[in-house]
């Protein structure tokens, strides 16, 4: 399951909605990016998410068929947020639930990795000296690159 | 063609979406960056470096040699950073 | 901070509890394994998990440190569970803070790869044909191999 | 010197601690092994083969070569199987 939203998530209450009841689930795997307090040496005093309403649904409803593609698993939500958001705000959370622990480590591992280059977001941090875009990472690109299959190329 | 701009190609065109007519030879992504260029100093400013855009033809991630039509809804931005 | 119990644990609360009041982390990564009910082909009416008290904290603590040692970690929790739980019961949680996501979701990874084959746990599963003790599986071995360094050989 | 046994070593010996005074040419934990299994059809089973026998001294991982003195805690027990 995926969700776009400007509200904040409850983790806990995530995961025991996906773990109650289930009697087939060895492993669950979950991730939450934050908004730090500093980018670079500078203080930032808030970060703006703007997103592709629309797009932004497809392309993580086809993360989440891909991940399902490649590993056995049992359930998977990607909640990301969008708007403005302070220092020590959630943004993001992946969860994935396997019978087997690698699957659920591993999908999670490449679900965030596949996020930061493949789902449209773009991020204004207000720092002192103004607001910046932030720049898209050559280490993102080479964390999701890692994920490509041979057969994809 | 609808299109939409976003982060900091939004901010330097100025407005995020605009519904736009094209001449006829603008065919491709790499036609209409080349062509949005030259609609002011907003524009040449957020496309003097094309290789730095990133383009979305109906919703799907598009290279630039990818072909546009009327009716398209076209989406230009820099590279996403999601998660 | 490392604990053995046997009681259940709030997944949500300790997550809250670590993030609560901090700016500075980017990534939290978490791993919760449970109690399937079904080994091989068999039904599992349940799981009793021994340990060896006194060594089991401090391997624990050992892992913790090894993994702060390799990574740039803000906190890590490790909880693991003993005496007999039924299928849909939590075992074991590993938790992890960084600035970055790469080191939260590597550092949770390696933490629950080696808890399988260093933490001193034994599981006895109660079938329909009896009760029997869970063989360590050659795919564990080769899972914490994966993070032996070169240095270490 | 202290002997602790878990997992099948422990429920085949028939209980999980015991107090021991091996004789004075056991100073290694593959020599605690090889003399256990002579102590009652409980420690030949759970010692028949050695090798799938894994060891602490002092609640520290040990190799079967480790030595051991009186007064060491030693643990033998199966592979372990946390998480």
């Amino acid at each position: 399951m995926i969700r776009v939203q400007d509200e904040d998530f409850d983790i806990g209450a995530e995961i025991t909605r996906m773990t109650e009841g289930s009697t087939e689930i060895g492993g669950l795997a979950s991730f939450v990016g934050l908004v730090r307090d500093y980018a670079g040496d500078e203080q930032i005093s808030s970060m703006t998410l703007e997103h592709y309403p629309g797009m932004t649904e497809k392309q993580l409803e086809r993360l989440e068929s891909e991940a399902r593609e490649r590993w056995d698993l049992q359930d998977v939500l990607i909640i990301h947020r969008y708007g403005k958001l302070y220092p020590g705000d959630r943004i993001v959370l992946v969860i994935t639930a396997s019978p087997h622990r690698q699957a659920s480590l591993e999908s999670c591992h490449f679900l965030i990795d596949w996020l930061k280059t493949k789902a449209p977001f773009w991020k204004l941090e207000e720092k002192e000296s103004g607001a910046d875009w932030v720049d898209a990472r050559e280490t993102d690109s080479v964390a999701a690159g890692r994920w490509v299959r041979v057969s994809d190329t | 063609m609808q299109i939409l701009y976003f982060g900091w190609v939004r901010t330097r065109v100025g407005h995020g979406k605009e519904e736009l007519s094209p001449p006829d030879d603008v065919g491709t992504v790499a036609d209409l960056i080349d062509w949005l260029k030259g609609q002011g100093d907003g524009y040449a400013h957020a496309f003097e470096n094309a290789a730095a855009i990133r383009a979305a033809v109906n919703q799907e991630i598009a290279p630039h040699d990818a072909e546009i039509a009327d009716g398209d809804e076209v989406a230009l931005f820099p590279p996403m950073t999601g998660g």
